[in-house]
């Protein structure tokens, strides 16, 4: 049975290894957001390790496990679990789905392994789920509503017309939403929750009703994710509402998303990214790097994973030791550049990781020159704003 | 009259999408005899039966056994008042061995089919009476034999045990006879001569000589009507039976 | 016309016909008669192809269909009178009239049928189940004469037919018998079929008992009622 | 009263794509006996196919909604003629099975080679503008897909009540052993009208590719509550399944427009429908009853 | 002769039939399969990862549920994860709201999951045959739907967090322990099953299954046989389902969706149906292949689970146990 033994501070490396543990979609929905291109690019970071610090890395022998966890939370269980016990896991990356990403955390808390989430947007993970051994990482539901609702009502609409799935991602969105969007001196007008899943696929009662609001509103916002999100935007267009003067505010969209879409569908629709692969030179040659292992563009998911396992394998070699509780010290409220983390600091009171973040507006088609330069960036969200305080709920 | 009959039937009428199959029939079925329905296919006795045992709700009209009124009961709940029946075509629980036929109707009123918690194995304290009855229609050499493996005669007289382990008042039989070689039937219906006392018996019977041997009153039926009614060899020579029924009608100038 | 040798049927395991042989010559009108359950409307079945369990060889015209599935049967010029109408109930009754395709050299028009049974042509929209059975029995036939089937197999087309139609019935019968159709008539009803048929299988017990002609069948009629089980 | 209009219309174009994918349920169902589990799986392809047609190939969508019902009919035929052929003669819950496997296959088999991220599919140009009713604007192709759909259901309708074809397949349904016996070879119809149920499915699909998300997945879900359609049209009817796929089009919009504080409505109304009429008529409003049991 | 009759009309067959394979194996056979049945599970967390032969004890009880049903009463239910996941709810939130000691939690899930099939089943029986799966399968997306709305209660898709796996204070945190701590609870649940279907309703539901006519002519009330058992299996198919949530320590959404449902029939058609053990091996063999297929970096599993399924379905429809008792009756035979 149990776990391996655990290493005590003075032994250096639990087998003298590193493996770092990919846990992801890799068939479902977010298998293009995230899947198996992770794993590339926690290759990559392996490699740039490696490269970077030659003979005196704590180990040369660094390897990745993977596995698929179909978005479902008891795979993901069984998974993480079979990682920290047999495969020698040191740190899981990536877990998309809030569910799954929330087990995960519990499994890694009574391991007493280390996780960083980078796939799921729940912030619970910094809130009452929070522990020891858990980072969250790229992005979460607070960021990306206060980004978009905020800077939307300044630079494009004050009034807005809400639609959000009516379950727990899309309640809390809604609710973020409506803060930011008070707060920053907008009002919303009117807003729906539709029933999730949606399986007659249809939201055309409550894309009808937007135009016809008093106050009209300015920007639709979306909170439908995925499958759902085509389904709102392809209707949204079909109703024509954008020459209604409804404008599109999207709660949460991956590149990939846009890909599906196509730009057409989508020109002037704003959302929150946490990082764009063609933002600056920085990330670009980062893309390019990519680009030749992966055979596309990475979206910030990739991005993420990479930087994520780079910032763990410096910790590790900084304090000389994999044993988790002296990494995370290390970890703990340590500032950190990198080609995602822009001012980034991993904060010590939830272990949320913050840095900056991006109001992004899809080019018109016109526009659009190469492919998946989709957006142009309006507006970047400084670190310190981008995030919530930490929550009270979360007592590590 | 309905008052001395076990069984009775007034107006019972059943539709089928607008088919009228029993129409307006009155039956009365004097308690210890014999009632035979004859009548050509299709004339409605099947039918009859299934509206008489449950398994079919009439249309219209009412059902009494006993004075009751049994009208739209379910199957389950006539058999329990003490109808049994056959089926005209042969219906039985292929997996099951004629022994475990008999026991599970011996069962039936006992209640000890719900009990999940306990073992088969108590199903045996119905074995000697199983055996008995089967003794009786001489299958007990075959007792533990898949009823699928028994032969078509066979098979229907294990209908007849069955529906004898029921111990019923009345007993209902679709062509008991149906497909039996000539010996089967003399077998059988000395049986039913044999178990009939104390015992009402309707059957459905297009073999005439066993009508002639049993009945005691013979209704024929015809396109869901009852055509005439009354003892075998009145009903045999009635004009509107030979013309709709035995079909002889020219020859029997 | 028609030859069957050495014919066995069964229902599971009831075997309801032991090698049974008989032939009809072209032209030619033969009953089975038998009691109930004898078997008779098997045996057509087994001559129409639709029936699973059976063994021993059907030919037709000196050409063995023991194999050949009914559809083909029929093309062949096969006309089958079931005996329970075959009646479709989500078919008018001129879809039931016009189902089946025209395989023989002389099939009926739709106006003749219609001639023929007035009564058919007032209920011709009304679904089929809803005639009278007598009704649904002039279809059944007026069906396969349609068809211009070559052989007719009936079965008991005169089962709840008033005595006026039952004459009809045998005068249809005679006529097509004049246009040189072969008729395979399953029949409970003597009279009826010494009127119409030339010769007579007596069935029993799934096997040819014997084989009579008509003048014999009517010196034996009290014999034959009695042994029918009438 | 233009927003009543409004919901009433959507809930009919809703109602058109169940009405559809029950109609091809029905005509399979009522022929073969088999629930054909996989037709959400088929709905799913027919979308997929417009757009690898349209990517790959360049098809636009006019020539799609022909190509894609013909090809994937005659998938559905050769499936027919491979393996569920084989199992009609057996308890119908084996095709349910097999085909529940199928759905597995063919949705993963589209996953391994397109992914799971929805595909663009845009309106045809043609389509693209709106039809103004007086009330209100709509939308040209939600117009021309509800048009689209009643004409196609009363084509059937048409086909299997008014003509020969219809006459046949009928009389194959019905009594299929009496129809061979009147020379018609009712195997060579199955098969047919197999494909064509299943070309329904690809036609819905189709059609669905410019309004809705076209992924692997789309058809999973959809078609457990065209399941529900049916039981409460009557599995076997033809007019009960477009009926009822109407009518709960309808009533799943009506309830999110007015019943929207109450989401779990709309969701579950069709289930409560269902639970309803079994209870009320155990075959469905237009089913007819089973033989007694 | 071998005519091409086609009969549609055999919707009105009761059971699957040809599949029940009920071999009559003497006695020491049957009490040496027993014997190292035995052997295996209490070796199992050894050979298999322990969280993974967890699963597999919960798979093994909601299998045999389903079996119940589909083979010994000729009903297919395509909607058995409302029962499964509703127990797991309730035996999570039990847990965690009450505090009880697992196996406490765990029994009044599977009461609940009881309770739910009374009304479900009362209308499903109604139906048989294919309408009974669809019906089935329509009412628990149902229950879906309206766990996914109650996220006061459910706490909607992020699942329900953190159930305990309090058993008076035993440290069962480690799955291997844990597996040890459920395995008395599985074996009475599976034996419970095997009772079940031998005793004297067992073989009612066997009449019942293939004549119901018959049945009901004996005096049998169908219907209410048929909800008994369909209550019965709910009762079992709820152990195994808060088994899960205790061996997870959570309960998600997934435990309620209508591919839970498939899984647990591809399990049983597998294991092959009407064996009972037949649906013990399937779970043995999904839950190991998709642990497998999850590593593996497969991405199709679907695939894998629905070809296997359909040739299962095609060629071999007495399922693994079946197969093997129908080969080792042959063998026997032979020798003979
Ligand atoms: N479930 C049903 N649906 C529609 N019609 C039916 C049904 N059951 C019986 N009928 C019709 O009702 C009529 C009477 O049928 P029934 O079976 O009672 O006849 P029967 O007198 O028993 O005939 P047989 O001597 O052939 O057994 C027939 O025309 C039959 O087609
Ligand atoms: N589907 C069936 N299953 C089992 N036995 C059957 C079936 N159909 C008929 N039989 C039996 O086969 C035997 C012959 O039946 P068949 O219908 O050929 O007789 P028949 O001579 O046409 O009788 P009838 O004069 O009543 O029409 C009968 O004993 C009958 O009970
Ligand atoms: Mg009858
Ligand atoms: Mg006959």
């Amino acid at each position: 049975g149990g776990g391996g033994p655990q290493s005590g501070g003075d032994q250096k490396l639990t087998g003298d290894k590193i493996v770092l543990g990919v846990l992801n979609d890799q068939s479902g929905a977010y298998s293009e957001l995230s899947g198996k291109n992770s794993v590339t690019a926690v290759e990559m970071a392996i490699a740039d390790f490696t490269a970077k610090y030659g003979d005196k890395a704590v180990t040369k022998d660094i390897s990745v496990e993977t596995a698929d966890h179909q978005n479902k939370p008891d795979v993901a269980n069984s998974k993480a679990q079979e990682m920290y016990d047999r495969k020698g896991v040191d740190l899981i990356l990536d877990v998309p789905t809030s569910s799954a990403a929330l087990k995960v955390a519990d499994v890694a808390k009574e391991k007493k392994k280390l996780y960083f989430n980078i796939g799921a947007a729940t912030t619970d993970l910094t809130g009452k789920s929070c522990n020891r051994y858990t980072f969250h990482y790229a992005y979460d539901t607070y960021m990306l509503a206060n980004g978009t609702g905020k800077t939307t009502t300044e630079q494009i609409g004050k009034n807005w017309y809400i639609l959000y799935p009516n379950y727990a991602f899309g309640q809390d969105m809604e609710k973020s939403f409506s803060t930011a969007i008070t707060a920053a001196g907008g009002k919303v007008v009117g807003k729906d929750g539709a029933p999730f899943p949606n399986t007659s696929g249809d939201f055309s009662t409550f894309l009808l009703k937007a135009p016809g609001l008093n106050p009209k509103p300015d920007v639709l916002g979306t909170m439908q994710a995925g499958a759902e999100l085509v389904n709102v935007v392809k209707q949204y267009n079909e109703f024509k509402l954008r020459d209604k003067g409804v404008g599109l505010a999207v709660g949460l969209m991956f590149l990939t998303d846009i890909h599906s879409l196509t730009p057409a569908a989508l020109a002037g629709t704003t959302y929150t990214d946490a990082w764009y692969w063609n933002f600056d030179a920085k990330n670009r040659e980062f893309a390019d790097r990519f680009q030749q292992k992966a055979g596309t563009r990475p979206t910030f998911a990739h991005a993420a994973n990479y930087s994520a396992a780079l910032q763990y394998l410096e910790a590790v070699q900084a304090a000389g030791t994999d044993d988790a509780d002296a990494v995370v010290k290390g970890l703990e409220g340590k500032t950190v550049e990198d080609v995602f983390l822009r001012n980034g600091k991993i904060r010590a009171e939830d272990h949320r990781v913050v840095h900056d973040a991006y109001l992004a507006q899809v080019k018109p088609q016109s526009e659009v020159t190469e492919p998946w330069d989709y957006v142009k960036v309006l507006k970047t969200i400084p670190a310190a704003e981008a995030f919530r305080a930490p929550s009270a709920d979360c007592k590590l | 009259m309905a008052g001395q009959a076990l069984l009775s039937a007034r107006g019972l009428t059943r539709d089928f999408r607008g088919f009228r199959a029993v129409d307006q029939v009155d039956l009365d079925v004097a308690p210890d005899s014999v009632h035979a329905l004859v009548g050509p296919n299709g004339a409605g006795k099947t039918t009859l039966f299934n509206l008489l045992t449950g398994f079919l709700a009439p249309s219209g009209g009412r059902i009494e056994l006993a004075g009751r009124d049994v009208t739209g009961l379910p199957p389950e709940q006539v058999a329990r008042l003490g109808v049994a029946r056959s089926f005209q075509i042969t219906s039985l629980f292929p997996q099951l061995s004629a022994r475990e036929h008999v026991a599970l109707a011996l069962q039936s009123p006992s209640g000890l089919g719900w009990r999940f918690w306990r073992s088969a194995k108590l199903m045996g304290r119905y074995t000697e009476r199983a055996d008995e009855l089967l003794a009786m229609v001489g299958l007990l050499d075959l007792a533990n034999a898949p009823s699928a493996a028994l032969a078509y005669g066979r098979k229907r007289a294990l209908e007849l045990a069955i529906a004898l382990a029921l111990d019923p008042k009345v007993l209902l039989l679709d062509e008991p006879t149906a497909g039996m070689g000539l010996e089967d039937v003399d077998r059988t219906v000395e049986l039913i001569s044999r178990v009939r006392e104390g015992r009402t018996v309707v059957m459905v019977e297009h073999n005439m000589s066993v009508v002639g041997r049993l009945a005691d009153t013979v209704t024929v039926l015809q396109a869901g009507k009852v055509l005439v009614e009354g003892p075998y060899e009145q009903v045999r020579a009635d004009e509107r039976v030979i013309t709709a029924y035995l079909g002889a009608a020219d020859a029997a100038h | 016309m028609l030859r069957i040798e050495n014919l066995s049927a069964f229902y599971g395991e009831a075997q309801v016909l032991r090698d049974v042989s008989l032939e009809v010559s072209a032209g030619e009108v033969v009953t089975l008669v038998g009691r109930n359950g004898a078997g008779k409307s098997t045996l057509l079945r087994c001559v129409m192809g639709l029936h699973p369990g059976q063994r021993g060889t059907v030919e037709l015209d000196g050409r063995d269909i023991t194999r050949l599935p009914a559809h083909r049967r029929a093309r062949l010029g096969l006309g089958w009178v079931p005996d329970d109408r075959g009646s479709y109930a989500t078919l008018t009754v001129t879809e039931n009239l016009t189902l089946p395709p025209t395989v023989g050299p002389d099939p009926w028009s739709l106006e003749r049928v219609y001639e023929a049974f007035p009564a058919l042509h007032t209920r011709r929209d009304s679904a089929a189940t809803m005639l009278s059975g007598g009704e649904q029995q002039m279809l059944a036939l007026a069906r396969v004469l349609r068809m211009g089937a070559r052989l007719l197999l009936c079965d008991e087309p005169t089962e709840g037919l008033s005595p006026l139609l039952v004459q009809q019935v045998g005068d249809l019968l005679r006529e097509a018998k004049r246009h040189g159709v072969t008729v395979l008539l399953v029949e409970q009803n003597l009279h009826f079929a010494t009127g119409v048929a030339d010769r007579h299988y007596l069935l029993a017990e799934g096997r040819v008992a014997e084989a009579m002609d008509n003048s014999e069948v009517r010196s034996r009629e009290r014999e034959l009622l009695a042994y029918l089980g009438i | 009263m233009s927003g009543f209009a409004q919901n009433t219309f959507n809930g009919l174009v809703s109602g058109a794509f169940y009405a559809l994918l029950a109609l091809g349920l029905a005509v399979i169902f009522g022929m073969l006996r088999v629930v054909n589990f996989a037709h959400g799986a088929f709905y799913m392809l027919g979308a997929f196919g417009a757009y690898v047609l349209l990517t790959e190939a360049g098809v636009p969508f006019w020539a799609a909604l022909l190509i894609m019902p013909v090809g994937l009919g005659l998938l559905g035929m050769a499936l027919e003629r491979a393996v569920i052929h084989r199992l009609t003669r057996l308890d119908p819950l084996y095709n349910f099975l097999l085909t529940f496997g199928l759905t597995l296959i063919l949705q993963d088999l589209v996953k391994l080679r397109y992914g799971v991220q929805s595909s663009p599919y845009a309106t045809p140009s043609l389509l693209s503008g709106s039809v103004n009713f007086g009330l209100f604007d709509f939308p040209t192709y939600r117009v021309f897909i509800l048009g689209f759909a009643v004409l196609l259901c009363v084509a059937v309708w048409w086909v299997l009540t008014r003509t020969r074809i219809g006459m046949v397949v009928r009389a194959s349904t019905e009594r299929p052993d009496l129809t061979r016996a009147f020379g018609i070879d009712v195997g060579r119809w199955v098969t047919p009208v197999f494909g064509f149920g299943i070309g329904l499915a690809g036609l819905a699909g189709v059609l669905a590719a410019p309004m809705r998300a076209v992924n692997p997945l789309m058809g999973a879900d959809l078609i457990i509550v065209v399941f529900a359609v049916v039981v409460i049209g009557g599995l076997g009817s033809i007019f009960g399944s477009v009926a009822a796929g109407f009518g709960i089009g309808l009533v799943q919009a009506w309830g999110e427009a007015y019943l929207s504080h109450f989401p779990i409505v709309s969701q579950t109304i069709v289930f409560v429908v269902m639970a309803g009429v079994l209870l009320w008529r155990p075959a469905g409003l237009f089913g007819r009853e089973e033989a007694p049991a | 002769m071998t005519s091409t009759v086609e009969t549609p009309a055999d919707a009105s067959r009761p059971a699957p039939s040809g599949l029940v394979a009920v071999a009559h194996a003497p006695g020491w056979v049957r009490y040496a399969l027993l014997a190292v049945g035995l052997v295996v599970a209490a070796w199992l967390p050894n050979g298999l990862y322990p969280a993974v032969a967890v699963d597999i004890l919960c798979w093994a009880l909601f299998a045999v549920a389903v079996d119940l049903l589909l083979g010994f009463t000729g009903l297919m239910s395509f909607g058995h994860a409302a029962f499964w996941g509703t127990s797991a709810y309730v035996t999570g939130l039990v847990a965690i709201h009450a505090g009880l000691p697992f196996p406490l939690a765990v029994l009044a899930g599977a009461l609940a999951a009881a309770v739910l099939a009374v009304p479900i089943g009362y209308l499903a029986v109604k139906r048989t045959g294919i309408y009974f799966a669809m019906v089935t399968l329509a009412f628990a997306q149902m229950v879906y739907y309206v766990a996914n709305e109650w996220r006061s209660v459910t706490q909607g898709e992020n699942g329900l967090q953190g159930v305990p796996r309090e058993l008076f204070g035993v440290d069962l945190t480690d799955d291997y322990y844990f597996y040890y701590a459920i395995l008395p609870i599985v074996l009475l649940g599976l034996a419970a099953a095997w009772r079940i279907v031998h005793s004297p309703f067992g073989r009612v539901l066997v009449g019942i299954r293939d004549n119901p006519a018959r049945a009901r002519a004996l005096g049998y009330p169908v219907h209410r046989y048929k909800l008994t058992a369909f209550v019965l299996s709910g009762f079992i198919a709820g152990l195994g389902g808060g088994l899960f949530a205790v061996g997870h320590r959570f309960v998600s959404l997934d435990v309620l969706h209508w591919t839970t449902s498939g899984k647990a029939v591809i399990v049983v058609v597998l294991g092959g149906i009407g064996t009972l053990w037949g649906g013990v091996l399937g779970a043995g063999i999904v839950v190991r292949l998709e642990d497998w297929l999850s590593f593996s970096g497969f991405e199709a599993i679907g695939l894998v689970t629905g070809g296997i399924f359909v040739l299962v379905v095609v060629l071999f429809r007495r399922g693994v146990w079946g197969s093997a008792a129908a080969l080792a009756h042959r063998l026997a035979a032979r020798r003979r």
